[in-house]
């Protein structure tokens, strides 16, 4: 094979290649397989990607859902406007990422701020859709930090929305499969940045490494404490492991203010204990209460009806009879 | 005029003398059994592929994940139609009465064998009773919260922490209902003479007057009422 | 745009008034935030709304429809106030030392010469007082009275931080950090850049709302400087391109005018374009005007057109009145006066103002003709549309035409950007079904026309008989073709002035540049400006080195920026009087002693000494002006004027109404409503996920905003028991609308002399085509009156009421 | 390898070679490794790439056209994708919501894809040939020309100007086609002309 491997993404801000290009994210780059449990070691590791998104740079066009529709082909219903900016009104089977508008009066600086930000996949380091997830292979996590939906092992099921901190996946109504962004793995497997970033006007989404995504944070955070906002920082939340799509906030003490983006997200005990424990425990109870009583089968003797017994029930019916006769008599 | 029924179900009666033999349950009181039955066993095969990652290769038993994923709320629902008709014939006989605590004491003379030592009975035992009550409680919390999970109809139904809440507490309602489950087939079939109940629809009297004497007391006593004499 | 998109990364300040840009124009908008990351520049917005642009915003202001003139010399007042002013940069480069005339005044909001019946000012006062050889009596002292300073600052004295507050309703430690924050770019060092669009033309005195801003850049000396001037960001592809080639009821390619019937001919025409210099030694760069008219001229009728005949001059249409706009055109058509329309690529149904009115006025056309991608409302002005297009067909007797076009998908050519980029673009898909090039169907018209007054004659057949047509394929004249026949030939071996054996150009090339344009017939261009868009080395246009070698974002060698492939318009301003750059870390250009240069194409004579020749070379002046003369019809100065339509009266003059010389026909003042019935102020705008007419159209755009609504105050939504998200229907003097309600804090009551103005924000995406939702505009709303100086019609600031409605179909 | 390979099938061959050796290596089931390896085809590859600019608004975004077919080879060519051309000095790469969706309008379900003609009073379009319109247009504008142009004005001024008919230019077309449309419609004297710039 003469085929050029495609190279790891360092950019959002280049030009797609018409030749053709190996894929450069290969089968032996999943680090993590929902409901398996051995997934071999993979024998190199990718550079972590991250998009970062700057809320403070922001202006809500929504070129991020535009470039997001046209390139994954998804075709969200036109809804109506109900007295907000957001459209669709959620997040969608066809729609995996939107722009969550808040109107918020800093009661600090009686400043009126319009806080907007994009939400969709955050793409945890530690995600809670794979841990829910029971269809093998359905959910696959690659050593870049992508965290992808298989769409073909997909059951419909609607676990990962359970599992998810962040309430991002959406199960199809018409195909059953659970949809939400792959971080355009089809694009970063070919050395592209993702649509988003790309399109993104004023550069509020960058995507790049992890490492350079996080410098750029603290440029940009350091930019934002300049301007009086002395609580900017980034969100990269570590109760998830961390993530690959990470905000810079200017409020980052209050991630809430932001559309709810949550404060300290994690996967929920109640999914941790479900999905660890009672998963073995439970099986292993029903298994040994099988094997016990499989077991209490073949060495306990039968609780069995003896013939003396039969005559007895004989003897009571028998019985019976005649004293219903003696009554009538 | 007919005697009260205290331990027996109407349609149980004494089939013949010699020997003994008891109807026990009618036709559609085993068609109904077997059918929840069926639907259990579907639903503990679905429930188990979907549960442990080790138990999906059951899935193809449906003919994939997407199916299981599609029948398995659908199956719950049909047992729980099912059951609830099992329940409206079986529940009043299946309430605790004084007897039943001396039995749970005595259980160990039962496993030992000595079930001479243990006081006499209606139609049910309690271990069959807390299976019963069991099932019952157990199918009402998976029907409820599979509700709450069902994604493909019900999405929106409860908040994402509910839908936590209510996944985790199906899962564990399932283990128990396994365990039950685990109980009432292998009493079935330690307790020699027990299947042919759900089958034929008949014990035999030494079966009836080992284990449920009082029942069969009662069905002797009501002979004469019987309309077939 | 005096500079570029790419040039917003040098500024240190930037105002977006009168626009919004992040929403308009997001992809320039992105250097805006690259120099706020990258330069800490600060970003200050004044609207209405707090809109998408505020939303990055270190500063907002609230601000009352209409009333930017007022917040603009405020500004002004307060930078002369405070010495905030670039005193060299004003002294050399503006008019600020030239006296005026004794008899210009101002009283009362009007300046000398007003006659009310004409609604009109004889503007013979507003002139300089001139030395005997004509040139310019100054006063480099600034002491005396009559020098333009000392006038200006006497106009906006009256406009004092309470003033501003209480007519534009911007609380005042607000507008003055505002003030505070522009009047430090007056430093050499620091620059700010303006950002407007049509929140500023769209008024009945756009030009001055304009005019206030170029004048406050003026004084803070940032008009020439990269990250600075004044930048009209314009809104279509290629607006910039067709008002450079002259496609308005008024202009010749290269803002050069069409002739008014006092011009009888070529010589009266040229008459009053002389343009000699009104200070010695400067460039006065329009003094070229013959060469670049007679190379037009030829550009129209080639051999046809010869000196005898005065180049064709005569085969122009004369005009009887200033223009025939598109409000005078539908006024007109309304009356019965116009037979055939024709719109390319249009859709005035939507785009003009009073609805009512257009359906009416197109109603009594004889032949409408679309020649449009899409199927425009225009086209469908005659279906029933129920309550989103109320007409009965049958009683409508224009018979109607709709002729597919292509997309820019499917054509070839350039556009012209804001910052006056010509940007060649290929084609890349085979056009839908039977539509055809525009170039194709603007052939097989005219040549039609031709073969029939060649077959049956007529009145004046000359013109177009003439007309050059010497296209390969007549009927299907390439891109190409017309690129070149805009860039001009040498029709005559072309010899250097100076050096007559020097061959500049051969017979039949094309024109490297406009300097070598000539008035003897023996070039021809139709653009002068475009001249080196496509010269001999190939297309200009099509340049595709985007390296930056001065990283001051012009790239000199990406397509071709007109005029003579310059980025940044007086560029020469961004250096001091030795022609040094008043901040070396930002070096355009520099004079190194012989001649100038640097990273863009200096805009001025590459040798002409800077301490003699003045930046700006299109004016006769060779400066800028504080004082425009007689160039606008409304004021040398702006002053402040309501709009038409305004719960306020004018605080100079409650009898004016509006802009007192703006054009208003009889029907439309009638139609004029009062604060008494609409109690609050309309305003238009555009939303981000839209584009005017054209992307409901587009499911993709439908889905990102899907329906038509308007946006108010949760203040007036609990005044008038508006709920979020319910249906409410707006009115005004002239028509009714139904939309949902967005109740928001980022509309808030402003508070003008006490009391409350709500404002009612309408946006303008909506028709009765296309994939989004059917609704409305804000058109069926707004009166039909437009800017005085161009009559871009009061879209921004009228009348309406506004009450919650039942929802479509269920009765009120 | 055989040079003579379309883009296509090479493409899946290096992805087969690829799959191949890696499920080998890895030794979990094929199934599995077939779901890994699962990423969307990358859709623009083997696709004709045609540089542009977006026809919206005045920032005047390098956009790239990516089509099936190749225009320019005189092949019928379908418009499949539009992005940001990254080379472009104004945008980057970038586009807003309108520019990310231009091939929807290139595309819309409401696009003219042939003439049509309304009779005065008709509550419905007829198709008409090119030929046919044209002839119509040409035989109104001469006949209304003849009738109602402006030779001279009251003082005897040659003025030249018809004012029955009025044209509308589009902002949106390129420069040439402007040019075009000025030369032709000035050349009939009309002055009711505009674009655009105000609205």
């Amino acid at each position: 094979m003469t085929s050029e491997r495609a190279p790891e993404p360092v950019t959002a801000a280049a030009n797609p290649p018409l030749q053709p290009l190996a894929s450069n994210l290969l089968p032996s780059d999943v680090i993590r397989v929902s409901a398996t449990s051995d997934v071999p070691a993979p024998e190199r590791h990718l550079t972590e990607v991250a998009k970062l998104i700057d809320v403070s740079k922001c202006i809500g066009c929504k070129a991020c859902q535009s470039a997001c529709i046209e390139w994954n082909d998804t075709h969200p219903d036109i809804e109506e406007n109900v007295g907000v900016y957001e459209n669709p009104h959620d997040l969608t089977p066809d729609m995996f990422t939107l722009m969550r508008f808040t109107e918020y009066e800093n009661p600090v600086t009686n400043e009126f701020e319009w806080l907007i930000r994009k939400d969709g996949c955050m793409h945890c380091a530690d995600p809670g859709c794979l841990k829910a997830c029971p269809a093998p292979g359905a959910i696959v996590q690659y050593s870049n930090g992508i965290v992808d939906f298989i769409s073909d092992n997909c059951i419909g099921c609607g676990y990962c929305i359970a599992g998810c901190p962040f309430n991002i996946p959406r199960v199809s109504k018409t195909a059953h499969v659970s949809k939400k962004c792959t971080l355009c793995s089809d694009r970063v497997a070919v050395g592209q940045g993702p649509a988003c970033a790309k399109a993104c006007p004023t550069k509020a989404i960058s995507f790049g490494t992890k490492e350079a995504m996080v410098e750029l944070a603290s440029e940009r955070v350091e930019d934002l404490k300049s301007r009086g906002y002395d609580h900017a920082g980034l969100y990269d939340p570590q109760g998830v492991g961390g993530t690959h799509v990470m905000y810079v906030l200017h409020h980052a003490d209050q991630p809430s203010l932001y559309a709810g983006l949550p404060d300290d997200p994690q996967i929920s005990p109640v999914v941790r204990g479900w999905k660890g424990p009672a998963k073995t425990v439970g099986l292993a109870v029903a298994g040994l209460a099988a094997a016990g009583a499989v077991l209490h089968g073949i060495f306990a003797r039968p609780n069995e009806v003896t013939a003396h017994e039969e005559g007895e029930a004989e003897d009571l019916v028998e019985d019976h009879d005649q004293r219903h006769g003696d009554r009538e008599a | 005029m007919t005697e009260e029924r205290v331990y027996s179900a109407p349609g149980d009666k004494i089939e013949t003398k010699h020997p003994v033999t008891v109807n026990r349950y009618r036709g559609y009181t085993r068609l109904n059994h077997w059918v929840t039955a069926a639907c259990m066993i579907v639903l503990l095969i679905s429930g188990l592929s979907l549960f442990h990652p080790s138990l999906f290769f059951l899935t193809d038993i449906f003919g994939g994940g997407q199916t299981t994923r599609w029948l398995h709320p659908i199956v719950g629902l049909v047992l729980v139609a099912s059951f609830l008709l099992l329940f409206a014939q079986m529940w009043k006989l299946n309430l605790p009465r004084r007897e039943d605590v001396e039995w749970s004491r005595k259980i160990g003379d039962l496993l030992q064998g000595n079930e001479e030592n243990l006081p006499e009975l209606g139609k049910y035992n309690a271990g069959q009773k807390v299976v019963f009550w069991g099932m019952s409680g157990l199918i009402v919390v998976l029907v409820t919260t599979g509700v709450m999970i069902w994604e493909q109809y019900f999405p929106h139904l409860v908040s994402i922490p509910a839908r936590r809440i209510a996944v985790a507490v199906h899962s564990l309602a399932a283990i128990f209902t396994i365990l039950i489950f685990i109980v009432h087939v292998y009493a079935a079939i330690w307790t020699r003479g027990t299947i042919r109940a759900m089958t034929r629809g008949t014990v035999t009297g030494g079966w009836a007057f080992r284990h449920h004497r009082k029942w069969l007391r009662e069905l002797a006593g009501r002979q004469r009422s019987d309309p077939s004499k | 745009m005096t500079n570029a998109w790419t040039d917003i990364k040098n500024t240190d300040l930037v105002i977006v008034m009168g626009g919004n840009a992040a929403e308009a124009h997001p992809c320039g908008f992105k250097w805006v935030t690259e120099a706020k990351h990258h330069r800490g520049a600060r970003l200050i917005v004044v609207d209405p709304r707090f809109n998408r642009t505020a939303s990055v915003a270190d500063v907002y202001a609230p601000i009352r429809p209409g009333s930017d003139i007022a917040f603009l010399m405020g500004v002004i007042r307060y930078c002369i106030e405070n010495d905030k002013v670039q005193w060299d940069y004003v002294k050399n480069y503006t008019n600020a030392t030239y006296l005026v005339n004794d008899a210009f005044g101002w009283a009362e909001g009007l300046f000398t010469g007003y006659d009310e019946a004409k609604r009109d000012y004889d503007r013979t006062s507003w002139e300089y007082q001139m030395n005997e050889d004509g040139t310019v009596k100054t006063d480099p002292t600034l002491t005396d009275p009559r020098c333009v300073w000392n006038l200006l600052k006497e106009q906006v004295a009256t406009y004092t931080p309470e003033f501003v507050e209480n007519l534009c309703g911007t609380p005042r430690e607000r507008y003055l950090k505002i003030c505070e924050m522009i009047g430090a770019t007056s430093a050499r060092d620091k620059v700010m850049t303006s950002l407007y669009a049509l929140g500023w033309t769209q008024h009945s005195k756009g030009a001055q709302n304009i005019r206030g801003m170029a004048m406050l850049q003026l004084i803070l000396g940032n008009v020439g400087l990269p990250g600075g001037g004044v930048n009209a960001l314009r809104g279509h592809a290629n607006i910039q391109g067709l008002t450079d080639i002259g496609l308005l009821s008024h202009t010749l390619p290269g803002y050069m005018n069409l002739p008014t019937e006092k011009e009888i001919d070529y010589t009266t025409y040229m008459s009053t374009r002389g343009n000699k210099p009104l200070i010695p030694d400067q460039t006065s760069y329009w003094q070229n005007t013959p060469k670049f008219m007679v190379s037009f001229l030829k550009a129209m009728w080639g051999d046809a057109a010869t000196r005898e005949n005065d180049w064709g001059f005569d085969w122009l249409p004369k005009l009887d009145v200033a223009y025939y706009d598109i409000l005078r055109m539908f006024d007109m058509m309304s009356r019965g006066e116009v037979n055939l329309y024709f719109c390319q690529g249009f859709n005035p149904l939507l785009s003009f103002p009073n609805r009512a009115k257009l359906t009416q006025a197109l109603s009594k056309l004889k032949l409408l003709v679309t020649i449009d991608p899409l199927q425009t409302e225009t086209g469908h002005f005659w279906e029933d549309h129920g309550i989103y297009n109320e007409v009965e067909p049958s009683k409508i007797m224009t018979e109607v035409l709709e002729l597919p076009s292509t997309c820019f998908a499917e054509d070839e050519g350039a556009t012209v950007n804001s910052g006056r980029w010509l940007q060649w673009h290929w084609p890349g898909a085979t056009p839908p079904g039977d539509a055809k090039h525009d170039t194709w169907i603007m052939a097989n018209i005219f040549l039609r026309v031709r073969e029939l007054y060649r077959k049956e004659g007529g009145v004046c057949p000359e013109p177009i008989l003439n007309l050059a047509w010497d296209y390969e394929d007549p009927y299907e004249p390439e891109a190409a073709e017309l690129a070149k026949e805009m860039n001009g030939r040498a029709l005559q071996t072309l010899y250097d002035p100076k050096d007559p054996a020097k061959v500049l150009v051969e017979a039949g090339k094309l024109l490297p540049n406009f300097g070598v344009m000539r008035d003897d017939g023996s070039t021809m261009s139709g653009c002068w400006i475009y001249a080196g868009s496509w010269t001999e080395e190939g297309n200009m246009m099509a340049r595709r080195d985007n390296s930056d070698p001065g990283d001051i974002g012009t790239f000199l060698n990406w397509t071709f920026a007109w005029p003579a492939n310059r980025r940044i318009l007086y560029n020469r301003a961004s250096c001091d009087l030795q022609g040094k750059p008043w901040d070396e870390a930002r070096k355009l250009i520099e004079w190194n002693g012989e001649r100038w240069q640097g990273f863009d194409v200096p805009d001025i004579a590459v040798t002409a000494k800077p301490e003699t020749v003045m930046p700006f070379i299109m004016t006769a002046e060779g400066t800028a002006r504080l004082f425009s003369r007689k160039l606008l019809r409304d004021g040398p100065f702006p002053t402040h004027m309501e709009p038409f339509e305004s719960p306020v009266e004018n605080p100079f003059n409650a009898k004016l109404r509006g802009n007192p010389v703006a054009r208003i026909f009889p029907d439309d003042l009638a139609q004029l409503g009062t604060s008494a019935d609409y109690p609050f102020v309309g305003t238009s705008y555009r939303l981000t996920e839209h584009f005017h007419y054209w992307t409901k159209h587009n499911r993709v755009n439908a889905v990102l905003q899907p329906e038509f609504f308007v946006e108010i105050s949760e203040e007036l939504a609990a005044e008038r028991g508006i709920t979020k998200g319910g249906r409410v229907r707006v009115w005004s003097a002239r028509g009714e609308i139904w939309a949902k309600a967005v109740v928001t804090k980022r509309i808030r009551p402003l508070i003008c002399n006490g009391k409350p103005v709500h404002v009612v924000g309408i946006p303008l995406h909506w028709g009765f085509m296309g994939a989004a939702r059917k609704g409305f505009g804000p058109n069926s709303l707004t009166p039909f009156v437009g800017d005085a100086n161009i009559d871009t019609p009061e879209f921004k600031a009228f009348l309406v009421n506004i009450e919650p409605a039942a929802e479509e179909g269920a009765s009120a | 390898m055989n040079i003579d390979l379309s883009r296509r099938s090479f493409l899946k061959l290096a992805g087969a070679g690829a799959a191949a050796t890696t499920i080998g290596a890895l030794g979990f089931g094929a199934a599995e490794a077939a779901t890994a390896a699962h990423v969307r085809a990358f859709k623009l590859t083997s696709m004709t790439e045609t540089r542009n600019v977006c026809t919206y608004c005045s920032v005047a975004c390098g956009i790239l056209m990516y089509s099936k077919g190749d225009l320019a080879a005189g092949e019928k060519a379908e418009l499949i994708h539009i992005e940001g051309d990254a080379d472009h000095p104004t945008n980057r790469g970038t586009l807003c919501p309108k520019g990310a969706a231009l091939k929807d309008f290139v595309k819309s379900e409401t696009r003219a894809t042939k003439p049509r003609h309304r009779a005065p009073g008709a509550d419905t379009w007829q198709d008409i040939s090119w030929e046919d319109a044209f002839d119509k247009i040409a035989r109104a504008i001469k006949d209304d020309r003849d009738q109602n142009f402006i030779e001279k004005n009251a003082a005897g001024v040659t003025v030249n100007r018809w004012l029955t008919m009025g044209f509308l230019a589009a902002s949106g077309g390129t420069n040439e086609t402007g040019w075009l449309t000025y030369k032709a419609v000035r050349s009939l004297g009309v002055l009711g002309f505009d674009n655009q710039a105000r609205v």
